[in-house]
């Protein structure tokens, strides 16, 4: 019913507008000429759009892959438009790069510091809160003693708990300092790896830096095509005589550039109307996403580890209670778990380093040409492989160690 | 909120406004210009730059929603639970249904005693057993009161973890992972906002998959540790009079284990989420504004306020993973 | 309701602009936008249908439903028994001379060695778990075979307890449902179509996938056999053999656990029933009403294009199934021997 | 419609209507773009209408809940497949008594043997009875669910249900607008929501036909039950009948607790969320009461499906490989 309600609806509605579009004053030709150009002429448009295809077979897929690869390939400012993007990716690439390299070795080394005054006062707070717990504890298994238990043997065994309790009061009131030593000496044993193998942790974290870079190129690549780099190489190459033109162009502009920044800046300006777009940034995203891969799974994973042991630190008290009081063990043990693992992974990450480092360094020369990308736009897949075992090398120890303690 | 609103639409069309004089005053470079034949277009410019900026003013609104709300009110938020006059209906029919579920329970017993326990052991287990079910109805009929205590033990807690918290630190951290634009009436361009507007204008489709990540941080914030909780919790309150009798029925011990657990689990989620904040905020406090603060320009990535946000979105979910199987 | 004043507001729109068009057009003003509109509307989507559409339709009526037309035949294939010949002289030839010599150090142990009754008792039972291993593992081909033909006896019986035809309806309709969904989005823009027609290459390949995984595991697993039958009769190395053995056993009857899922697919499906069965059709192949009511209307007479959400749900979860059940049968089925 | 919409949809009639104004005037430009803006948008609400009728195709399932959550399938198809296994089972059975039989008579000497065979005689017989009960086991079974079911249902599932339709409403209505803006806007989110719809279909009639397979396989799964090797398979099979019987218990009870509580959620937190939330309850909620599987690794996946993005597969496989 409704349906035909909104059909004969329909029907008025166009032909009132019909009507209104046949009596329309501005419409001064004749009706019929009009309506007759309305249906021939776009059909004569679209018949000369596809002219030079029917006459040229060859320029079908150029044609069709106009219409269907990406409709709005035809956007405003695209020359702008990639030229930001490629310039903001490698301001990320560049700033990151260079902060790992700097930072690696103290990103990994830091650990939460429990005799910090804001931690210490949150410790303490929390070892008020365990007051009640303990004083309930306690008396629990007063009672249990004198009251409830008829058997020796569970007499002994509330007795050997009331002791556990009364270790474990005193281990909770020094447990900052107690988990500072501990930080320290996972600290101070992540140092020795990593000063021990000081030249594999850089060739390491160049490796990561290479791939993020490559990760770069190839997106530069991909949007300006090689022709285009090429001409862009020429270009400058002549322009700034001297100025040598490499894979670490970018850097040597930062480094230098400052000097002659408005003299590059009147060589981009120039050469830019002369790039040719080969695509929207949108068909680089796998790039986009190698480069962000990249990012997370160093920072993301070493961000995470800091908070995860700062979670745990403030959760020591409670640690050390569950763990002295028997029905709460499992818990206890954990927690105490946990911390430990999430604390070395600080280990792990330097081993993993050493590692990628050593296989690095030992790996055949010719083996690293092997990769993916068009040459000179390649990454070779050891060093992928090796980006990837950066990130996932210390998931994965921590998940093999994960029964790390005897069970309780 | 609805003030806030209109104002921006109002700094939208003013900036199109703004864009439309500009174009017709200035002539703009070349390198803005366009590649076809067509011929430079000011109108097509205005209008791209006029829907790109209400593209971005909506997504951003949709991936932030309720993000005020969230900072003005985070210890309510997180102390938000469920209350049992609300579910008493639903928890009365339960007992009733627990109580019914009694008599098949000890009838069974009564059997397996008379007939299938001829070795005094046996029989000592299977009276063991009755206690433990005698004991299990002892609780299920004080079962509202307990799932009370429950949750006032896991309320209290909270709020002590969260009281001496300085929680204005964490909002801050949720305001410098999100970052604002210029829509947001401020001059800058900063977090993800500022990455979404950057990448919108570059590309839509690139700006579409920067919405992801408000999908990760916002909604994820709300949906997973907070109302999921809700309603888990909600259904393991109605469910604890029968989570009760399972596991003192020995025959379903290991269905009721795993429903205590869970409620358990679910119930002290909130006490996870409060030492999430106060981890955040300790990490923040004592580390500093700067430390691995990486990038230049727009392209600043905040890490450990991100990373702490992400964490308040998604770790309880991974933490309480650790914490299965601690019931006997 | 939402869809009804919606379409109103698209036609006022289009009326809107057509009216523009035709003033402009009357004004003597060059217009580009005729062409656009021609050509957004009309020649996109139509070589959209044609560049993506067609060509898929096209293969799924030939080789895209290759699993459709032949689910019984492939279920029901097990690898040839023979191709473990090879392996299994290699290995007898490798064992042969170890269990003479075993064997002639047992007799020479019970002959003059052993007092003790047990020594001796011991010795016997070695001597007769070597010997039945020796026959086992020479007949191993036989009892492959043997397991096999049972279990391809069960799945060919499981089979009958529904009509094929069925079947191949159910998943006939998953994947034409599905290619029929994506291309109704696809006409209006590629991107909103793109997870239905992954899920028609995923119907299309991923039980084939499935099936071929089975079959090659079972090739290793029957090369293995023979080692296993003799490393579960080796104390220290049970457990490698019971692996081997269980995996095998596991994997050969999953052929009757997929045979099973699809005939509780048909039978659900000819049972179970929606308080609305919604169908989707050609509606939206047009944004004007009156076109797509005519639309509609020949393409639900010639039976083309339509799909509902009991055929499509079914084909859907017949098709998964095929997916689910390995992982499910060894997830249950595991550790069963001593 | 709501007032803001309507607004816009003024706000472009009123453009589209001034550049007809201006259409004889000098600015060419602009009644172009008007044009083009406006063909656009008629190509975007083309988008916005296919998105609208594949939602509600699929959104229909929703009718279908109280129908698909209280009943089991017909007693008849499964008892067809149930003889079927028991005829396979019957000449094992028979061959294990006999052999039983024989032990008794012939070999076993000790007493203890005799004892143990005799305990596994009982126990053949138990199952014999057991076995040709199993119709009626499984009928009990689906007496119990659907009559649970039908009293839960009762108690405002409605509620819960409309809910669920608020949280589809909800990204359709996002993606709608985000698309009016701009073609590629709201893809994701349509991606998303018709993974979750479809997802949502296949696990209400997957049930159906687990319930049918595991159904059949019930006399199999007691016939295991009577042999210790086998006896942990046997459990499994009795416990997979069960949980996938009892499954829309759970369902049902996460729709009726939806609906109670829905309300007493503070008003600051946006309902879109609350919606949404309660959309993945009950995806989750089996796996949750019930203990099926793992039901957070099941979201992540889900999660997974939906963005496949390399950001976290890694991650992803890591965990299910090292569980």
């Amino acid at each position: 019913m409704q349906r035909e309600d909104s059909q004969r609806m329909w029907n008025k509605i166009l032909a009132i507008f019909i009507i209104l579009i046949l009596l329309s004053s501005s419409v001064s030709a004749s009706i019929i000429d009009t309506i007759w150009g309305l249906i021939t002429k776009p059909l004569k448009g679209v018949l000369k759009s596809w002219e030079h295809v029917l006459k040229n077979p060859k320029h079908l897929i150029t044609h069709w892959g106009k219409h269907f690869a990406h409709e709005e390939l035809e956007e405003k400012g695209e020359k702008s438009r990639t030229f930001a993007y490629v310039f903001l990716l490698g301001l990320f690439t560049r700033t990151v790069t260079k902060d790992i390299s700097e930072n690696i070795n103290r990103y990994i080394l830091i650990n939460p510091d429990p005799l910090h005054e804001g931690v210490k006062s949150t410790v303490y707070s929390f070892i008020h809160l365990l007051i009640p717990f303990y004083v309930l504890a306690l008396v629990s298994l007063g009672a249990y003693i004198l009251f409830l238990s008829t058997s020796p043997k569970g007499r002994s065994r509330a007795k050997s708990m009331v002791s556990k309790l009364i270790i474990g009061m005193i281990l909770v009131t020094i447990s900052p300092h107690l988990l500072n030593f501990f930080f320290t000496l996972s600290e101070n044993v992540t140092k020795n790896i990593l000063t021990q193998g000081e030249e594999e942790v850089t060739d390491a974290v160049g490796t990561y830096t290479g791939v993020m870079w490559g990760s770069f190129w190839m997106t530069v690549g991909a949007i300006y095509g090689v022709n285009a780099m090429g001409k862009i190489v020429t270009e400058i190459v002549t322009r700034a005589s001297g100025m040598a033109y490499d894979r670490y162009a970018y850097e040597w502009v930062f480094r230098y550039g400052r000097v002659r920044s408005v003299r590059l800046l009147k060589i981009i300006s120039e050469s830019l109307p002369k790039l040719k777009v080969e695509a929207e940034p949108g068909r680089t995203i796998p790039m986009l996403m190698l480069s962000i891969t990249l990012f997370i799974g160093v920072y993301g994973i070493l961000a995470f580890r800091y908070l995860m042991v700062m979670f745990f630190t403030l959760l020591f008290p409670f640690t050390i209670f569950f763990l002295c009081f028997d029905p709460t063990k499992k818990l206890g043990g954990t927690l105490l778990e946990q911390l430990l693992l999430w604390t070395f992974v600080q280990e792990f990450y330097a081993i993993i380093l050493v590692a990628i480092g050593t296989g690095m360094i030992m790996l055949p020369e010719d083996l690293l040409g092997y990769g993916f990308g068009i040459w000179p736009l390649t990454i070779s897949f050891f060093d992928l492989a090796a980006c990837f075992t950066l990130m996932l090398g210390p998931i994965i120890l921590f998940m093999l160690l994960r029964k790390l303690l005897p069970p309780l | 909120m609805r003030m806030d609103s209109r104002i921006k639409i109002l700094i939208v069309i003013g900036l199109i406004l703004v864009a439309m004089s500009i174009s017709t005053a200035v002539r703009i470079p070349k390198i803005f210009g366009e590649s076809h034949e067509t011929g430079f277009n000011r109108m097509g410019i205005i209008i791209w730059i006029a829907k790109r900026l209400l593209y971005i003013w909506l997504s951003a609104s949709y991936g932030t929603e309720g993000l005020n709300e969230l900072k003005a009110n985070l210890s309510e938020i997180v102390m938000m639970n469920p209350s049992i006059t609300t579910l008493s209906n639903l928890m009365v029919i339960v007992i009733k249904l627990v109580f019914a579920l009694y008599i098949p329970a000890i009838a069974f017993l009564g059997f397996y005693i008379l007939f299938l326990s001829s070795s005094p052991e046996g029989r000592a287990e299977a009276k063991s057993m009755l206690t433990k079910l005698i004991v299990g109805l002892i609780f299920v009929s004080v079962s509202p009161q307990l799932m009370n205590l429950l949750l006032t033990v896991s309320e209290g807690l909270t709020s002590s973890i969260l009281a001496p918290t300085a929680k204005g630190v964490f909002t801050k951290a949720w305001d410098t992972s999100i970052g604002a634009t210029p829509l947001d009436l401020r001059l800058e361009l900063s977090g993800l906002k500022g990455l979404h507007f950057i990448a919108t204008f570059i590309e839509i489709e690139l700006g579409f998959y920067t919405f992801l990540f408000f999908m990760i941080l916002v909604w994820g914030a709300f949906i997973f540790p907070i109302l999921i909780r809700f309603f888990a919790v909600s259904v393991f309150i109605v469910l604890f009079p029968l989570s009760i009798l399972l596991y003192s029925f020995e025959f379903t011990k290991a269905l009721g284990r795993t429903m205590l657990e869970q409620t358990i689990i679910w119930t002290f989620l909130q006490v996870i989420n409060a030492l999430i904040v106060l981890t955040v905020v300790q990490s923040i406090i004592s580390l500093g504004e700067d430390f691995m603060k990486v990038g230049l320009g727009p392209t600043t990535m905040p890490v450990i306020p991100l990373v702490g946000c992400l964490m308040f979105a998604v770790a309880p979910l991974f933490i309480i993973r650790f914490f299965r199987g601690f019931l006997p | 309701m939402r869809k009804k004043k919606f379409m109103n507001l698209m036609t006022l729109a289009l009326v809107i602009t057509l009216l523009m068009i035709v003033t402009a057009e009357a004004k003597g003003i060059k217009l580009e936008s005729l062409e656009i509109l021609l050509e957004s509307l009309i020649i996109k989507p139509l070589i959209r249908g044609l560049v993506i559409a067609a060509p898929i339709g096209y293969w799924l009526t030939q080789d895209g439903t290759s699993f459709v037309k032949n689910f019984n035949r492939v279920i029901l294939y097990n690898p040839p028994t023979e191709g473990i010949l090879p392996f299994l002289n290699i290995l007898l030839k490798i064992l042969f001379p170890v269990y003479s010599l075993l064997i002639v150090s047992i007799g020479f142990y019970l002959l003059l060695y052993s007092s003790s009754p047990e020594g001796r008792a011991n010795a016997k039972s070695l001597l007769s778990k070597l010997i039945i291993t020796l026959v086992l593992i020479s007949l191993s081909s036989r009892l492959i075979w043997l397991i096999f033909s049972i279990s391809g006896y069960l799945t060919d019986s499981i089979f009958s307890l529904t009509s094929l035809e069925l079947i191949r309806e159910i998943l006939n309709g998953g994947i034409w449902g599905m290619l029929i969904l994506s291309t109704w989005l696809m006409i209006p823009d590629i991107e909103l179509g793109a997870v239905s027609l992954m899920l028609v290459y995923v119907f299309a390949w991923l039980p084939y996938m499935v099936i071929s995984l089975r079959n090659i595991i079972l090739t290793a697993l029957m090369i293995l056999f023979p080692l296993g039958i003799l490393l579960y009769f080796i104390p220290e190395l049970k457990s490698i053999g019971k692996t081997i053995l269980e995996q095998f056993l596991i994997w050969t009857f999953i052929q009757a656990f997929m045979a099973l899922a699809l005939v509780s697919v048909a039978k659900a499906f000819s049972v179970t029933t929606l308080v609305s069965n919604p169908e989707i059709t050609c509606l939206n192949i047009f944004p004007v009403p009156g076109i797509n009511n005519m639309l509609a209307w020949f393409f639900t007479s010639i039976d083309l294009g339509t799909t509902n959400l009991m055929t499509l749900g079914f084909g859907a979860v017949a098709h998964f199934s095929i997916i689910l059940v390995p992982i499910v049968m060894v997830l249950l089925f595991k550790k069963f021997l001593p | 419609m709501d007032k803001k919409s309507r607004i816009f949809t003024l706000l472009v009639v009123i453009l589209l209507l001034s550049t007809l104004v201006n259409a004889g005037g000098a600015l060419l430009g602009i009644i172009d773009v008007a044009i083009k803006e406006g063909l656009k948008l008629v190509a975007k609400g083309w988008i916005v209408s296919t998105g609208w009728q594949v939602i509600d195709f699929y959104e229909k399932i929703f009718d279908s809940f109280p129908l698909l959550l209280t009943t089991n399938p017909p007693m008849s198809e499964i008892t067809s497949g149930m003889f079927f296994f028991i005829k396979i089972i019957a000449p094992f059975y028979i061959l294990a008594i006999v052999i039983l039989a024989l032990y008794i008579l012939m070999a076993s000497s000790s007493m203890r043997g005799r004892a143990k065979a005799k305990s596994m005689l009982t126990n053949l017989i138990i199952g014999l009875v057991l076995i040709s009960l199993s119709p009626g086991v499984l009928k009990v079974f689906f007496i119990i669910s659907e009559n649970l079911a039908n009293a839960l249902i009762s108690m405002g599932a409605n509620a819960g249900i409309s809910a669920l339709k608020g949280a589809s409403s909800g990204l359709y209505w996002k993606f709608s607008k985000l698309t009016l803006i701009h073609r590629t806007g709201g893809i994701e989110l349509f991606a998303i929501h018709t993974t979750l719809l479809f997802g949502l279909t296949i696990m209400l009639l997957l049930r159906h036909v687990m319930v049918i397979l595991f159904g059949m396989l019930l006399p199999l799964a007691f016939f295991l039950y009577l042999f210790y090797p086998t006896k942990h398979i046997g459990k499994g099979l009795f416990m997979q009948t069960f949980l996938w019987t009892f499954m829309p218990i759970a369902w049902i009870l996460a729709l009726v607790i939806i609906g109670t509580v829905i309300g007493s959620i503070p008003s600051y937190i946006p309902e879109f969320y609350i919606l949404i939330a309660a959309l993945f309850f009950f995806i989750g909620s089996p796996m949750m009461i019930l203990g099926v599987g793992d039901w957070l690794a099941f979201l992540v996946f889900l999660f997974e499906v939906l963005q496949a993005a390399p950001l976290s597969i890694g991650a992803v496989v890591i965990d299910e490989t090292m569980k």
